[in-house]
């Protein structure tokens, strides 16, 4: 199968005053051309900052620090940055969780939309300008010719999210990276969002790695999972392994903590207890240790190391070592 | 691409050393024993200890530790009075009796710059108390108000912000005449719209977080509310706004001084001292060089001390 | 049930520049029942936020009325309020902008204590720590500041704040929307503890129609300040008769990817109107799939339709 | 945006009529009048230079005729030039110090915007701190320490210029250049902050995710943004100049309008006084004017607020 893009053992950090915050840790990840593949994880799991790795956006404190990322052929981790830059925009769209600042304020949503096109596909203005209409219209904005030389104050969330969107796709990227594209929408907004995203991608065939935290947009969206918790990644399988056959504790609380909507009878949920790690002076175990129902002293002394189920689903835990004598390999659970 | 690997731990080196006990349960207890590893520190605490942090900032606070003791106590222990004039030792350079030498009646400069001190920070005092009542309160109303009075009040200020201080002043001292006391006066009438602003921003900002709705909900009263919640969350903008009003102060007097609207001889400011020099810049160029420097130096202080206050209190900073 | 709390054509108009206003809440009636959870759902701009503020007193209501236990407390000066202060409460959405940074824990949850005057001044410390054991955090923790706290933690510490006054109700106003997947399930059991605990009345406002149905009896939809469906929660899940409705239920996304495939959305195109400006008639006209050109005319009342089913629409 | 012009004309006409009327009161509040100083008068020529100044009218008579004739743009005559008018002194003055101000602006947006940006971008670098060492120097000097030091490096230790004497631009070089020093100082400082705020911004984020250049994305993302608060400054900036321009003027011996007002100030010449005050108030308040006009051109979103 044909591969677009492979991270192996990336480490990202960034250098505060307080010291070192190792947001990400020893994540690997593969996509394959012409998929959807969903990142789930909350506020601090290091889903974000995996993607900007790639695209190296983060910031003057961020940096890889270790791994490698293979885009296309192209080794990224390596490559200077003026490769790195003719990348974005281009082979590779992003587009961000909050569309309300996302957009420069003090320029055209036109001039905005057509500099990606002028910079990587050397377009004169007036063909960048006609591809910018055609984008608008593809994205639903209406009448094109006329609200493209508009402002972004002047629409409103949705709208600016689909102008994002026709912004990162533009110059028909291979791939689209969805940074929480609907977490600040309302919910018949985000119903939009994600209908024009499966649209395009069945038009133009661009893989899409989703970021969320939102259980059912994943469900809805992504082929392939892959989830994270404290700056690791602790389990990935297509999207029917992670639903059905969660391997990893923390996949399971997290889908035992959103209610089934459509049970009749009142349940009670069941919440993972405690709090996120302080990726400040990580745990030197598994991340989850602290508030998994199943810790065992492994679990806080040493990270887990990947297992595979099944084909393609794999979970970072000690449970499934086979030393463990409650892991599959090692026959029954207790 | 899956790359098949099976159960390893964190490596297959240390495989055989991870001992089966390990792989016990732990308690709950055990596992969430290290819940708060940080001392508890207030806000205050927090700024203090990064103002401490930086130089500069310290820098600028012990120059005016050192400026305060020596405008206090430093005309006492000198052998000279600041309006003694004695001609045989007109202009003399500076040396060890006169420290920074003596101006064109013989009077020691040394003592009247610390004089100067005296007036300037006197100045400086006045400006923010000025700050701290008219200007706090009056922002501080405005803002939690809102609607109308809030609009008329902050027109006032405005109308008094668009045109510069310096021509408020100026026209005030023409009409009160010069002085020590019209200074006072002048600047506590036109002194304190920019605290205002600043804090009627502040509480607008506030007002409307949901902590002091919390209150309002608890049914807390204006004064609870104005003591408890918006003040203090208040007093970091106030505190820097402050530091930088008082170098701008001494200025103002400064200023005044030197074009002959402010202190007047034989008392010695900064400016008055400045201003004398002037005409004998070209032979006694020293003259000038010590009241610029305490001038300088002052209000470079009050500035360090600023940026680092600003800087120590930015919310945005702390985590 | 007894209805603790009625709202009766409550209307809230905000003043937008000098001739114009916002109909933020233009007609609203409900009303809750002793023990009763409400739930609120609707999209940013519908108003419910403005509804739970305006039962609260936080603004002055431009018209309607709002009984609690008898009592019309719409036009109620802020003393006159202030014994119903003690007896209705508010949880507030932002856990990082709902607690006052320079008080410390126990300060804060013992403020309702004292401006109350409730317990002698020297058992209202050990009541704040017992209030913090109450919610699920560690008594230790009244001496440090909200900024030492997860986003989970400062929400607890909001709800014992609460709690502090003893109240018979309370204003859940998203209470979980700002927290993460995990830790809103902490709280909803917090939130459902409390209330057996305590007989707790609650409102709680939200935009996650799963959750809201987890937690509430009854559901009201709100669209643009009017009030377009109340139902039991079941009820309005499994059988929504308004239109917008039946589109808010289908666009959430549902956890369960055999499900999610099956699935038809029902579109909602277009974005809410402006409530400067709100279109005439049924205010859902402009985007509802079933209009008819005598919805851009008649203002639909809210009817029974059985079952303690209550729905604004001419045409469904 | 007709609105937003209109509103911004109406409030600023308000705020020069509180300045004047305010003048007006003030300067009719000195104790004894304008002419009961040091030099006794004859009764008999007091009386008459009263009547000449409608002196001896009610004071809202004195007000009303006063408006009259600054709505003629009528200053009034000068108590001490004898047969010279307010507007023939400014008129002769003050093409002087318009040459010096717009010079000093022109240095100060010309070296502080550059400074600002350059120690935002290598912030914590050598070229940040030595900018802001500079700066914060340039903020604590007072000008006219600047003005009489460099009088007396340049004209009396090297002997380059001559003080006292005007000869058109050369001479406004030195001035300009001091006038300059704290609005330097204070821009680049405004635009160092305000940079590093914007270049946080997400819209940098996304113009990074576009793959523009860094040059694009600073000169024109980040840039349009940072320079919003500096044109707001533009107002106080020129105030500033012009409170500077009292004393450096002086010090360089330049006729300018701040000479001469500091000159009518020792002399207690109340109508030229508050002649020049009216006219400072007016020229501010315009400036603040245009300012803003600007203002709502660089920020699109102040067109649909207005």
């Amino acid at each position: 199968m044909d591969t677009l893009l492979e991270i192996t053992n990336l480490y990202t950090s960034f250098f505060t005053p307080a010291g070192e915050v190792r947001a990400v840790r020893d994540v690997s990840l593969s996509l394959r051309r012409g998929e959807v593949l969903g990142i789930v994880g909350e506020s601090g799991s290091g889903k974000s900052v995996t993607m900007l790795s790639i695209l190296r956006l983060l910031g003057t404190s961020g940096r890889v620090v270790g791994g490698n990322i293979r885009f296309d052929g192209m080794e990224l981790a390596e490559a200077d940055d003026e490769t790195v830059a003719h990348l974005r925009g281009n082979r590779i769209g992003m587009i961000f969780q909050d569309p309300m600042t996302s957009l420069n304020p003090v320029l055209s949503v036109g001039y905005q939309l057509m500099e990606p096109l002028i910079r990587h596909r050397g377009m004169t203005k007036t063909q960048a300008r006609e591809r910018a209409i055609e984008m608008l219209r593809h994205v639903g904005i209406c009448p094109a010719e006329k609200r493209i030389d508009q402002y972004p104050h002047q629409f409103s969330g949705g709208q600016r999210q689909r102008i994002m969107i026709a912004m990162a796709m533009t110059c028909d990227p291979a791939l689209l990276i969805a940074d929480e594209p609907t977490t600040a929408l309302d919910v018949t907004i985000q119903a939009q969002i994600l209908e024009l995203m499966k649209a395009l991608q069945a038009r133009t065939g661009t893989s899409i790695i989703l970021i969320t935290h939102d259980l059912g947009v994943i469900a809805g969206m992504a082929d392939r999972v892959v989830v994270m918790y404290g700056g690791r990644i602790v389990e990935r399988g297509t999207r029917k392994d992670i639903f059905y056959a969660p391997g990893h504790p923390y996949t399971k609380g997290l889908l035992h903590s959103v209610p089934n909507p459509d049970t009749l009878v009142r349940e009670r949920l069941v919440p993972i207890e405690g709090q996120p790690p302080d990726l400040l002076n990580p745990p030197p175990g598994c991340p989850f240790a602290a508030r998994c129902p199943e810790t065992m002293r492994v679990c806080m002394e040493l990270p887990p190391g990947p297992t595979s189920l099944s084909e393609g689903h794999v979970a970072t835990c000690w449970l499934h070592d086979r030393r463990c004598a409650r892991s599959v390999a090692g026959g029954a659970c207790a | 691409m899956e790359t098949m690997r099976s159960g390893n731990g964190a490596s297959e080196a240390s495989l055989s050393t991870i001992d089966p006990a390990l792989f016990e349960r732990v308690s709950d207890d055990e596992k969430r024993k290290d819940e708060f590893l940080r001392e508890s520190v207030s806000y205050w605490q927090d700024a203090w200890r990064r103002l401490k942090a930086d130089p500069l900032a310290m820098g600028g606070l012990a120059v005016i530790v050192i400026v305060v003791l020596f405008a206090a106590f430093g005309p006492m222990l000198s052998a000279y009075e600041y309006d003694a004039q004695d001609f045989l030792v007109a202009n003399e350079a500076p040396s060890g009796t006169h420290l920074f030498g003596t101006d064109m009646f013989g009077r020691d400069l040394f003592v009247r710059v610390l004089y100067g001190a005296r007036i300037s920070l006197a100045v400086g005092l006045v400006a923010s108390l000025i700050n701290l009542t008219i200007g706090v309160v009056y922002g501080g109303i405005s803002g939690y108000l809102g609607g109308r009075a809030d609009n008329v009040m902050m027109r006032i200020v405005d109308a008094i912000h668009s045109i510069p201080l310096m021509i408020y002043v100026i026209l005030l001292m023409v009409v009160i005449g010069p002085g020590l006391k019209s200074i006072f006066l002048t600047l506590g009438i036109s002194y304190w719209a920019s605290m205002a602003r600043i804090v009627r921003a502040e509480t607008i900002r506030i007002k409307n977080e949901e902590f002091v709705l919390a209150a309002r909900v608890l049914g807390a009263s204006l004064r609870r509310i104005l003591l408890r919640h918006l003040i203090p969350n208040a007093m970091g903008p106030i505190l820097v706004t402050l530091t930088f009003s008082i170098p701008q102060a001494i200025f103002v007097e400064a200023f005044l001084s030197f074009i002959g609207l402010g202190v007047s001889a034989p008392m010695a400011s900064w400016g008055v001292l400045t201003s004398d020099a002037i005409n004998t810049l070209a032979i006694y160029p020293y003259q000038l060089f010590f009241p610029a420097a305490a001038i300088s130096v002052t209000i470079l202080a009050f500035n360090f001390l600023g940026d680092g206050l600003r800087d120590a209190l930015d919310p945005r900073l702390r985590k | 049930m007894s209805a603790l709390l009625e709202v009766r054509n409550l209307a809230m108009h905000f003043r937008v520049g000098r001739h114009q206003a916002a109909r933020a809440v233009d007609g609203v009636s409900f009303s809750i029942g002793r023990g009763e959870t409400l739930g609120l759902v609707g999209e940013s701009g519908c108003g419910k936020t403005t509804v739970g503020r305006s039962i609260i007193r936080l603004y002055d209501p431009t018209a309607g009325e709002i009984v609690f236990d008898g009592t019309d407390l719409a036009h109620l000066s802020q003393r006159e309020m202030l014994p119903f202060r003690r007896r209705m409460q508010m949880i507030f959405q932002d856990p990082y902008a709902s607690l006052n940074p320079r008080m410390t824990v126990g300060d804060i949850v013992m403020e309702p204590m004292t401006i109350h005057s409730l317990h002698a001044p020297r058992e209202r410390r050990e009541r704040a720590r017992e209030l913090l054991r109450t919610v699920g955090l560690n008594s230790e923790h009244a001496n440090r500041y909200p900024h030492e706290f997860s986003g989970g933690q400062r929400q607890r510490i909001g709800i014992a704040r609460s709690l502090a006054a003893s109240p018979e109700f309370i204003v859940c106003d998203e209470p979980i929307s700002a927290l993460d997947v995990s830790i809103q399930a902490q709280i909803v059991n917090t939130l459902e503890d409390l209330q057996k605990e305590f007989s707790l009345t609650y409102l709680f406002i939200a935009h996650d129609l799963s959750m809201v149905k987890h937690i509430s009896d009854r559901i009201a939809v709100m669209y643009l300040g009017t009030m377009v469906e109340i139902a039991g929660s079941n009820e309005l899940y499994t059988r929504p008769l308004h239109p917008y409705t039946e589109a808010l239920l289908s666009a959430i996304p549902v956890p369960d990817p055999d499900r999610a495939d099956e699935r038809r959305r029902i579109p909602l195109e277009g974005e809410i109107p402006n409530p400067i400006n709100p279109p005439p008639g049924c205010k859902f006209h402009t985007r509802c799939r079933y209009a008819e050109s005598r919805c851009r005319e008649v203002v639909p009342e809210l009817t029974d339709r059985g079952n303690g089913h209550y729905c604004a629409c001419l045409v469904k | 945006m007709s609105r937003y012009i209109f509103q911004r004309i109406w409030t600023s006409a308000v705020t020069l009529f509180v300045v004047i009327t305010l003048t007006f009161f003030l300067m009719r509040a000195i104790p004894g009048g304008p002419f009961t100083d040091e030099k006794a008068i004859p009764p008999q020529i007091l009386t008459k230079v009263l009547e000449r100044y409608h002196m001896n009218d009610p004071i809202h008579v004195q007000y009303f005729h006063y408006l009259q004739s600054l709505a003629r743009f009528d200053l009034g005559p000068s108590f001490r030039y004898e047969g010279m008018s307010v507007n023939d002194l400014i008129r002769n003055s003050f093409p002087i110090s318009l040459l010096i101000g717009s010079l000093a602006i022109l240095i100060a947006l010309g070296v502080g915007v550059p400074a600002g940006i350059v120690s935002a971008l290598r912030r914590g670098g050598w070229q940040d701190k030595s900018a802001m060492v500079v700066a914060t120097l340039g903020i604590t000097i007072p000008n006219y320490v600047i003005a009489t030091l460099m009088v007396y490096i340049f004209a009396y230790r090297l002997g380059i210029v001559t003080v006292g004497f005007w000869e058109g631009i050369s001479t406004a070089i030195l001035p300009a250049i001091t006038l300059a020093g704290y609005p330097t100082a204070f821009i680049s400082r405004l635009t160092r902050s305000s940079m590093l705020e914007v270049i946080q911004q997400d819209y940098i984020r996304t113009a990074r995710s576009k793959g523009l250049r860094e040059r694009t994305v600073v000169y024109i993302h980040a840039l349009r943004n940072a320079v919003i608060p500096v044109v707001t400054y533009l107002g106080p900036l020129a105030a500033g100049i012009l409170t500077g321009s009292f004393v450096v003027e002086q010090i360089y011996g330049v006729p300018g309008l701040g000479t001469f007002f500091v000159t009518s100030i020792q002399n207690r010449d109340y109508t030229t006084i508050m002649g020049v005050t009216v006219f400072y108030s007016a020229l501010l308040v315009s400036l603040n004017l245009v300012v803003d006009i600007c203002y709502g051109f660089i920020d699109p979103r102040i067109k649909l607020g207005g």
